[in-house]
Formats: C-alpha cells, structure tokens, sequence
C-alpha cells in the first residue's frame, strides 16, 4: 500500500521500520529527540524506541568515532547532522577512519554507519550554514555517497544506506523536506549505485543532483512549451557513480548539462563531465556544461543570495544557449516573482 | 557597610550598555515578524549582563571574539548600532554589507574580530589573538566568548591547554544558558561543572551569576587585570538564560523543552531591573537618570531601525566581490 | 608482610606478555635493517609493561583499541604472532593481507578492534565499543590505549565526557613517555597532569608507575571492576619510556632532543628485569620457570619470523578488492 | 646569484628570509623546531627566530583557529603539517573560518595565513598517511592552494603565499625534496595563479600537478625517442586555477592528459578535462584521459603499493593509446627496476 508522505516523513519511516527489524540500528544525533526532531525526521522515534533514539553533545568528531566503535562491535549506527557543514569537524574520523577501515583490515571489517547530512539554502543561512560539500565525500573510496530526491527514494535509499555494511553519507536538501510522493508502507529498498531517468527527451540531456533535479524537471516543462525535449537523470548516487545511464542519455541527445547544488570547481559536476566526455569523444553535438554555484560563499542578504543559487530559469537559459536559441522572454518571468529564500511552493510534488 | 565595588561612572557605563542591548533585541524581535531581517537571529533577551559587563571591562584596543547569538557583545564592545542592523536587514550600509548578516557580525575598529556560525568555532580564534598580543609584546586582552555547548567540542579543550601552556592574555567567557537549542545541559555534559574545567588546565576558574552585572564585572576585571599583568587565562562561567527561542524572536516555552516555572524563576533574577534596584538603592544613580539613559537609548534605537530600512541593498554585482583580499 | 598483590598463575601470564613483546619488539628491531618490513614500524621496547598488564586483566571478550605502536597490546590480547609478523612483511598471511602494516594492527577475533596511525583517532572509537556493550546489555569492557600526545586532541576531551555522561563501561590508558616524537610534553601541555584531568569528567582517575606491571596490573583491574559492574569510565596515567627512536629500530638519544642521564635513569627502572627480580623474591616463579618461559618465546618468535619471511606476498589483483564490505 | 638547492632548502630559505623582513611572520608546527625540523625545511629558524619558530601541541584544529586569530589581530604566521591526513583535523577552522572570513566581512579582513601540508608515498605510509587531498581545498572559494613541483617555484611560491593576504594551502610532495634545482638567493615571487609550460612539444598536452610533472618531463623525454613530441604544463596553483596555458597547449596539441597525484573520482583531474572540453569543444583528436590513484586507500605492503601509484611508464603506455601507437617494450622495462616505495634517485634534478 502505497500514500502520500512528505520527504521528511519518508525518512522519519525508514529509520523507524529498520530500528524495527534490527534492534543493532540506533540513531543519534543534535536534537533527534528534540520537540522539532530534525524537522520530523526523527519525531516520535525517542517514544517508540527509548535510548535507541537519543541526542548527544556538540563533538562531532568524538562523536563519529562513537559510531564508528559501535558499528566494529556490531551495532549499526545512524548519526544526523543538521547542517553538513558540521561534518567538516568530523572529517579525521569519517575520511580517515571510517573509511579506511574495511580496505585496511584487508577486508575483514564493515564500517555500518549511515551520516545523515543535510545541505540546504534560504533565509540567510549564509556562508556556514548552506554548503554543499558532497564532492568531498564523493572523492573517498571506502564511502558511498547517496542523495535522493523524492520521498520514495528517500526512504527506499536510507533503508539500503543502514542495512549497507558499509559507511554511507546520506545527504538530504532542506527544500526537499516539505514535498510530497507516493511511498509504500514497510520495508523496501532503491539501490545503492543507480541513476534513474526520470524524464525522457531527445534533444539535451540534464544530470541533476538532489534538489536541482526538481529545478531540472521545472526547465524541461518549460522548454517543453518551446518544442525542446529535455530528457532528466536523477544522479541520486554519487558514489559509486552509476554513471551508464548519463552516457547513455548524453550519446542519445549529443548534449550534456550537468546541474550541481554545489560549487564548480574541483566539485562533483566535473566529475560526470569528464566521465562522459571520455566515454563519448567526437560524439556530443556542443560542447558540455555545468550549472553550479557561483564561486564565492554564501552571502546572507537576499539581495544577493537571489543570484546565488541557480534555478531552472538558468538551465533553460543554458539549454537555449547550447542549442543555439534565444531564450523566450516568459522563462525568466515565471520564476523570479517567486521569494527564493524560501522553498518553492510549486516544488510540492506529488514526485 | 561593605565597600562598593562599582562607582558611579561604571555605574553609567554598564547601565547603558545593558540597557542597550536589551532595548534592541527587543526592536529586533518586535520587527523580526516583518519578515524584513531575511537571516537567522539568536536574540540574547535575558542574558545581557554578561555581553554588557564584558563589554564594560574592556578597553577599545581590547579583542573580543564571539557567536551567533552575538549582538550582545557587539554593542558592548562599541560597534556601531546603525551597521549592526543595516546588516540584519541585508543592506550595504550593514557591517559586512549585507553579506553575513546576525551570525557573523564584526566590528574591528572597536576590537570585535570575528564571530562565527559554528558552535566553538571563535574559541581558539580567541587565543590566536592573545597569542599576537603577547608576541608582539602589548598589553591587549584577548576575550573568547560562547555558550554551554561550546565547551563540549574539541577545540575548546585545545585552545585552554594552549591558552594555559603559553600564559596568553585570554579570558574565557562561557555564557552558560544551559541549554543547546532545546537540549539540557545534563543530557550533553558529564557533570554541570563548566568552571571547574579550568583546573585541569591550570587554570583559574570561577563561576558568577550571569544575571548579576555586578559580578560578572568584578570576575571580568580581575581575570582582565590578570591576563594584562601576563598572569595567563581564565575561564569565567556565568550562569543565565535566554528567554525567548534559539533562533528567532518568538517564545517557545510551550514546547515543553523547559517548564513554565524554571522560566519564571529566571526572569524574576532579570538583570535590568536588578541592576536598577541595585544602583538606585546604593544611590549610584537616579531613577531619573536611569529613566534619561533609557529614553536616549529607545529613541536611537528606533532611529537606527529607521536608518536600516531605509537604506540600500548592495548592488548584485557585489555577489562575487571581497571573496579575496587584495 | 603485606598481602600479595599477585598469584603465581597471573604472575606467568603478566611475565609471557612482558616477555612476548620484548622479544618481539627486539627481533623486529634486529630484523628491520634488512630492509624487508618496508613500512612504519613504531617499538614499545622500555613500555612493555603496560601493555602487557592491560591485556593481561582483560577477558578474551572485551574490547580494545591502540595506536600505530601497537604491537605490545597486540600480543597482550592474544593476536597471533605469525599474522603480525607477516603483516609487517606485507605478506598475504598478515592480519590485513600486507595492507597496513605495523601501524594498523587488528586482531577482531580477540577484541582488538582497531588502531589508527592518527594521534587520539581511536579514542572516540573505544568509547563506542563500551556504548555498544552497555545497549546491548553486555558486560564487557572496551579500552582505549594511547599516548600522551594524544591528550591534547580535541577527541580526547570529547571522548571523556561521553563516555562519563553515558557511565559507559570504558577504561582510558594513557602510555605517557613524555614525549611526542622529538617534543617534551612541557612543550606541549600546560602541567604533567593528565590523571587529574578525569576530576573534570567527574572521573576516576589513577597515575601509575608504567614501568611496574604490577602496579598497572593492579589499576587496571580495578578500572575493569569498576567499567564491568556499571560503575563507568577510569582514566589511567602509566608513566613510562620509549627506549629506541620514535620510529623504527635505531638508538637516537644522540640527536640530543633528551638526556642520557634520562634515559639512563629510566632504563635503570627497566619493567622486565624489575619484574624477574619481584616474582623471585617473592617466591611466585623460579629462575628456573622464567628462563623455560622466555625460552620457549625466543623459540616461538623466530619461528614466526621465518614464516612472515618465507610467505608469500598478495597477489597484485588484490589491490583493489576490500575497499567496501559486501 | 643562483645556487643549487634543495626543494628543502628551498622552503626553509623562503620562510628565513620573510622572517627577517616582516617581523609579523612565524612558523608554527609539529616537530618545527625538532632536530629533524621537517625534513630540514625548518632547520635553523628556531636558533635565528626564537620563539617566532615553535612546536605545537597535537591540536589540529585548535591550533588553526589559532593562527587565523592570530592574522587577524595582525601577524602573518605559517603553519606546517608533516602529512596532509591531519588537515582532515582541522577542516572546520580551514574551510569554515579562514575560507569565509574574507568574503563574510564584507571585504574587510583579511587572513593571511600559509598552511604548509606534504604529501607522500612510499615506504608503507599506508592509508592515513599518503592521501592527496588537495582536491578539497580546490574546491573552496576564499582558498589559494599552491602545489610547486621545483626548488624554484618552492621558494617564490612559499614566498608569495606568505606574503598573500589570504589563507593559502602549500602543498609540497615529499619525493620532492631531495630534488636540486638552481634558486636565486634574497626575496623573489612566483606569482600565484599561473600555470608553467615546463616542456614544449606538438603531438599531446600533458598537464600535470606537483610530483607528477617530474614523471610526465620522463616521459616526454621516453616518447621523444619515439618522435613523439609531449608539451608539458606544470598546473602550479590549483586555486585559483590558470587554465589558460593548458587549454592553449591543448588546442594546439589536441590532445589532453592530465597526470595527478591524487585520486580520479569527483578529484582535482576532472576539473582539468572539464575546463578544457567546456573550451575546445569539436578540437580535440581524442578523448581526453586522466592518469590518477586507482580507487581504493593506500595499501601498505610494496607488493601492491608498487601498482597503485602512476608513474612515468603508464603515462607512456596512455599516450601511445591516445595517439594510436602500440607502446614499446623497453619504456616498461626502464622503470620498474627501481623500487617503487623509496624516491627514485634519477629525479633528482637539477630543474
Ligand atoms: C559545530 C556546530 N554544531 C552544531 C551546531 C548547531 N547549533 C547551533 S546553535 C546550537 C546550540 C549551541 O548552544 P550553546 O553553545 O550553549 O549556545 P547558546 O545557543 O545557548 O547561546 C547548536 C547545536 C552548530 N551551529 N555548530
Ligand atoms: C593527528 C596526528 N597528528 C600528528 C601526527 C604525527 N605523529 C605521529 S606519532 C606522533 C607522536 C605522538 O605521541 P604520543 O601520543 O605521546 O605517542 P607515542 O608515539 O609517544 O607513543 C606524532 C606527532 C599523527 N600521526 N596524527
Ligand atoms: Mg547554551
Ligand atoms: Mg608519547
């Protein structure tokens, strides 16, 4: 049985029913048993399942290596963080410890933690508080690295994420938490290490991570009014990279746009354009591109934080560009009377 | 009769600036549901005599490191009233134009050298700056102040032990409101014991009623005239609250984090009107006097909000300005 | 006469340990100018005490965690000597298949869960062995073993008070030789206190004699009473010295970074002979049982040292295997 | 007038002579003033300096929050860490604070801090001690990273990011320090932010980071026996990123490989092919390529750590592959006799 639940929902289920199954899964975390519960992720965890669910102090570090110790004496730990700019305090133990530790027991040991992180942007959150850090992640072996974008994968990917055996950093955009898609009840699983189409089209292909697939849905309607056929992959993990599907998609419609909720450089997006270009030479019909984040950190006022955060008016206007038309006027117009540090009301789903 | 420990000039100065302090956090929270100031803001109602103490200890050429919740100190150290809100309503006329908004507000002109968004972040800042004070042979004092939780990271251990090994002219405030967002002290803390820490640091430690201004000035300029004379750190714990929520201007009790009546007994130990018994029955200063400061203080306040709105956003094209120094 | 602190049957399993390692820690030291165990390799000759009563006053089931010196704690706790061996020669019989070495020993199988070449990174790591024991219900023990140096991380602070918060069933065991590769801990901490510092953790915590494994037998036991039957953590502090170079096999008082008179001193207080001298004064083994136990090591280690030598490497497709758990 | 140095002396040299002029200046780290002094990159300074050369307590963090202070109240101090692994300690105080610090007052403050880090390999460092992070600190606006290859970049270069105004991360590989190359003495600059072309040639770019320029000028000298003509361009400062002379050299060439220290995934190397054919769309003959680490931590034991990291023969055997060519035997063979986890002796210069 299938209903309508929010992001936020889907993840508060999917910790619920694997803490269910497997008394071994705890979770911790800055305020998971607070009256907010990690924007309801957690709520109502801490009265189902007593100290399993609990707070802890502001060491993130110390913290993670908590998890870790626990996880190689057979728990399996899921810790969140509110904001994934914390986890720079906790690099020593995920980056060095956590995910070294099966490679250098020559196999022998699983690291089975889950780090939730969430990345986010609006209301001023300025530059400490609105990073998008996953390239970091995505560039350690021994880590996987997921980021859903729809309540049913994001339910169905954190309960694959604790049952892995491996160190997951499961990264979920703010923006995301409010929309709402179908999610079966029970225990179901997405698969680590699958990118999914999730619009089909013929002309230009988007590889959008988490939140900018949304953005990335938003220009293809739009273009779709121009008679341009866009077609979406939801990148959903980064690492490992199931980077067939975008190949696949970019030989299909000899272009690429890649669509970041980070930074540019170094970041996550040069990684799928050299990944398809290396497979793909002589055959993209123009040359690829990236929409990230401008290289500068967050800045608090609105004023400029509108022009921080790419939008679908900004692929389109990359797409018009890479296909050698003139934007239409009414793609700009439709989006910027919206407050953009606010979430879009339009991006409610059902997804 | 014991010998006063303030007088009437200190009396003045620490009455202005706690008054200060709470007159415009109250502004903000009044004018916060305007939905005008776009950022994050972690008021300090209730806990103003720690920042304005602090604040009133210190010289011009002093440094003072703080938090988020940092508007407090801000003042107290002398930044400018009109900036600090231009910066809450993002506008170019703001500190740091807009770009870091109540997080992160600077006032460097007056010693106020950095604040920071991540808890325990400005700690070891802190020490950095005594460290150059004392390397470049100055008399400077260097404060570091935070909250509760700050002392439960890491780095907060580290910068006491170096702080202690190298006798830096540092002071540590800790502004214990016990809580971190809507967690309890005892549920992140071994034992509620912030000030004894400094033992294991070779230390001095003290802990004063963050509500009494008084107090909190006494430890201040004792562990101030310490680190100047080079006699190295001190951790001062100031127990207090905050009455309003984490993060925003409303009132949150009803969330049930905390109980009615532990508020209650707090906000009976409010530290204006104390500090105004205080200074009127030890004939320091005149109800009218008070009421004089108060007045100036509202109608400045109210003129800096006016200035704020009224003034311009920063061009767009500063969005990828200053990310460099020059 | 005051009671004996030890039977005969703990005296030989205190003096296997004690001499395990030493002869260990010496035929790597003899074996290691060859060239062959082309990795880090950091000896615990003069500290062989500690290690040797810590493993010696654990349950096959409880857990422990080290540092990249760490074959001392690995041999107490029972690893196989030939896996170690063979690691160390990056051989596919070592306890990692060749892949980390003498810096990051593990030995699962007998609870040694773990070691990192990065100062105080298991700490924290311990912490969570005790954390999964106490919600499981289980009373077993998890300890963490690290050097001095380690103290000054920020994860060290963060892991004493979770562990004192939670009263988890953790004993912390600080090896302090005072120095972090070439630097005094006067260089580095601001007071030779670290026992004290459990006091702020509402912690119990015991300096020792590191080189007396008697006395660290006998701390230890306590902890682990106290850790096992609910009472939570103990901070030992075992004073003690790194007789050869930091890393690797060579003498390096000569680069001047300590006194000889200090190093003579310590080796005066030497834990091996100090331990014969103890067990056959006080009757509980004969010179006799000493040399048949040291003898039978020698044996054993030479024989280890010729199967790490004589296996065989892994093979080069195992490079990329075991980056993930299936 | 110009001497022979060492890489080594080189750094020590560069951060003697700011000591002197600028009284602002200090070094601080693990083992500066130790009889080792860094692998002698600090030997001396504590005898000339005093105090303004110290050791540190084992507090990565702190004791970066400590320097920032310590800028911002006016000095300019350097920090040193004999392996880039403990940076993971001090991320937050890196990326959170020095990196914003700039941009979040408004153009007001500035952080002039040097944060020296080596890089290595060999001997069995193993997973925590040989990583290649430099890809991270690319990634972060408000970050210089420098990464020079020889002596006489090593010196201009540490010159110039200690007289820089902003946070610079130094990376030095530690294979190159026993490398000789002609320095000038006094105070001279390599400016920040330019790429070098190290090696002229027509056939192939190869643009290569720190240690691995030595091995792609190997083997250009390998392939020019077989008349193939290499260009080399020696990336020097990651961020901000010159990438002008590589697209150029690429353009001309049309062909690109880019030869990293680090690991491929979301890594430093596919910033490079992204920049590029972003650039030189339908110009380049063939896919680009990127020689990098294989995916997975260091292994310890010689037997697999000798095919984990690239060297000369393999970006021999790459650009055959490119250009179409089967590679000859004897390019193999004259490297695989050197022992693979000690410096090899025919780099060491002069450059
Ligand atoms: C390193 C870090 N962890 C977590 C947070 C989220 N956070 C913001 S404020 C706060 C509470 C801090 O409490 P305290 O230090 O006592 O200061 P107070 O807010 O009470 O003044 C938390 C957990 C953060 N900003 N930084
Ligand atoms: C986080 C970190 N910082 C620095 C180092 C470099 N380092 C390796 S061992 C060591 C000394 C540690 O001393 P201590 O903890 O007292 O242990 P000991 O070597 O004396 O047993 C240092 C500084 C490291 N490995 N990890
Ligand atoms: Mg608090
Ligand atoms: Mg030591």
């Amino acid at each position: 049985m299938s209903r309508l639940l929010t992001y936020a929902q889907a993840l508060n289920e999917a910790v619920s029913l694997t803490m269910e199954v497997d008394p071994a899964v705890f979770i911790i975390g800055e305020g998971v048993d607070d009256p907010k519960g990690i924007f309801g992720s957690t709520s109502g965890l801490k009265e189902k399942f007593g100290d399993r669910a609990s707070d802890m102090p502001l060491s993130e570090n110390g913290m993670t290596g908590v998890i870790i110790g626990a996880a190689l004496a057979g728990m399996r730990p899921v810790m969140t963080h509110q904001r994934i700019d914390f986890t720079l305090l906790a690099l020593d133990q995920i980056v060095n410890h956590a995910a070294k530790r099966c490679y250098t027991s020559g196999g022998r040991q699983g690291v089975p933690i889950t780090i939730r992180c969430i990345i986010g942007r609006g209301w001023g959150q300025g530059s400490q508080h609105s990073q998008s850090l996953h390239s970091f992640f995505a560039h350690i072996p021994g880590l996987k690295v997921v980021m859903p974008t729809t309540p049913y994968d994001a339910k169905g990917l954190l309960i694959a994420s604790i049952e892995d055996n491996n160190p997951v950093v499961f990264i979920e955009h703010r923006w995301l938490y409010n929309i709402n898609g179908q999610v079966p009840e029970g225990l179901y699983r997405v698969p680590i290490g699958e990118a999914k189409m999730v619009r089909e089209g013929s002309d230009l292909t988007i590889a959008a991570v988490s939140y900018m697939t949304l953005e990335a849905l938003r220009a293809a309607d739009m273009l779709a009014e121009a008679g341009v056929s866009v077609e979406v992959v939801d990148v959903r993990t980064l690492r490992p990279l199931d980077d067939k599907p975008i190949i696949n998609s970019a030989r299909k419609t000899g272009r690429l746009l890649v669509a970041d909720t980070g930074w540019k450089a170094a970041g996550f997006s040069a990684e799928i354009v050299a990944r398809v270009v290396e497979e793909l030479h002589g055959l993209l019909k123009c040359a690829p591109r990236r929409i990230a984040l401008p290289d500068c950190p967050t800045p608090t006022t609105p004023a400029l934080a509108n022009n921080y955060y790419p939008r679908s008016v900004d692929l389109v206007a990359a797409v018009c560009d890479m296909l050698g038309m003139k934007p239409d006027r009414p793609f700009a117009q439709a989006t910027t009377a919206v407050p953009l540090d606010l979430p879009d009301k339009l991006f409610t789903g059902p997804f | 009769m014991t010998s006063m420990p303030i007088d009437t000039t200190q009396a003045r100065a620490l009455y202005t600036k706690l008054v200060l302090i709470r007159e415009v956090e109250e502004l903000i929270a009044h004018a916060y549901a305007e939905q005008q100031m776009r950022c994050p803001t972690h008021l300090c109602v209730g806990q103003e005599a720690v920042p304005a103490a602090v604040g009133t200890a210190l010289r011009p050429d002093d440094y003072i490191f703080g938090t988020y919740r940092g508007h407090g100190i801000y003042l107290a150290k002398g930044g400018s009233l009109r900036a600090m809100l231009a910066e809450l309503y993002g506008k170019a006329a703001g500190v740091t134009r807009g770009k870091s908004g109540s997080m992160q507000l600077i006032a460097p002109e007056v010693g106020f050298l950095c604040a920071s968004a991540l808890v325990g972040g400005t700690i070891p800042i802190a020490v950095g700056g005594g460290l150059a004070a004392k390397m470049r042979g100055e008399d400077r004092v260097s404060v570091a102040v935070f909250g509760d939780a700050a002392t439960e990271e890491g780095v907060f251990h580290e910068a006491m032990n170096f702080a202690s090994l190298k006798k830096l002219p540092v002071v540590f405030v800790c502004e214990n409101n016990f809580f971190a967002v809507y967690t309890h002290i005892s549920a992140r803390q071994c034992a509620d014991n912030i000030y004894q820490r400094a033992a294991a640091y070779d230390m001095h430690g003290v802990r004063v009623d963050g509500n009494d201004i008084v107090a909190v000035y006494e430890a201040m300029r004792e562990a101030v005239a310490v680190a100047r004379n080079g006699g190295g750190p001190t951790l001062i714990e100031a127990r207090t609250y905050r009455w309003r929520e984490h993060c925003g201007p409303n009132w949150d009790n009803d969330l049930g984090y905390r109980s009615a009546e532990e508020a209650k007994n707090w906000m009976q130990q409010e530290p204006v009107k104390r500090f105004e018994r205080f200074v009127t029955e030890a004939r320091l200063l005149s109800a009218d006097e008070l009421r004089t400061i108060r007045e100036r203080i509202v109608e400045e306040a109210a003129e800096a909000l006016t200035f704020a709105k009224n003034s311009p956003f920063p061009d767009a094209c500063e969005l990828l300005t200053g990310v460099y120094a020059p």
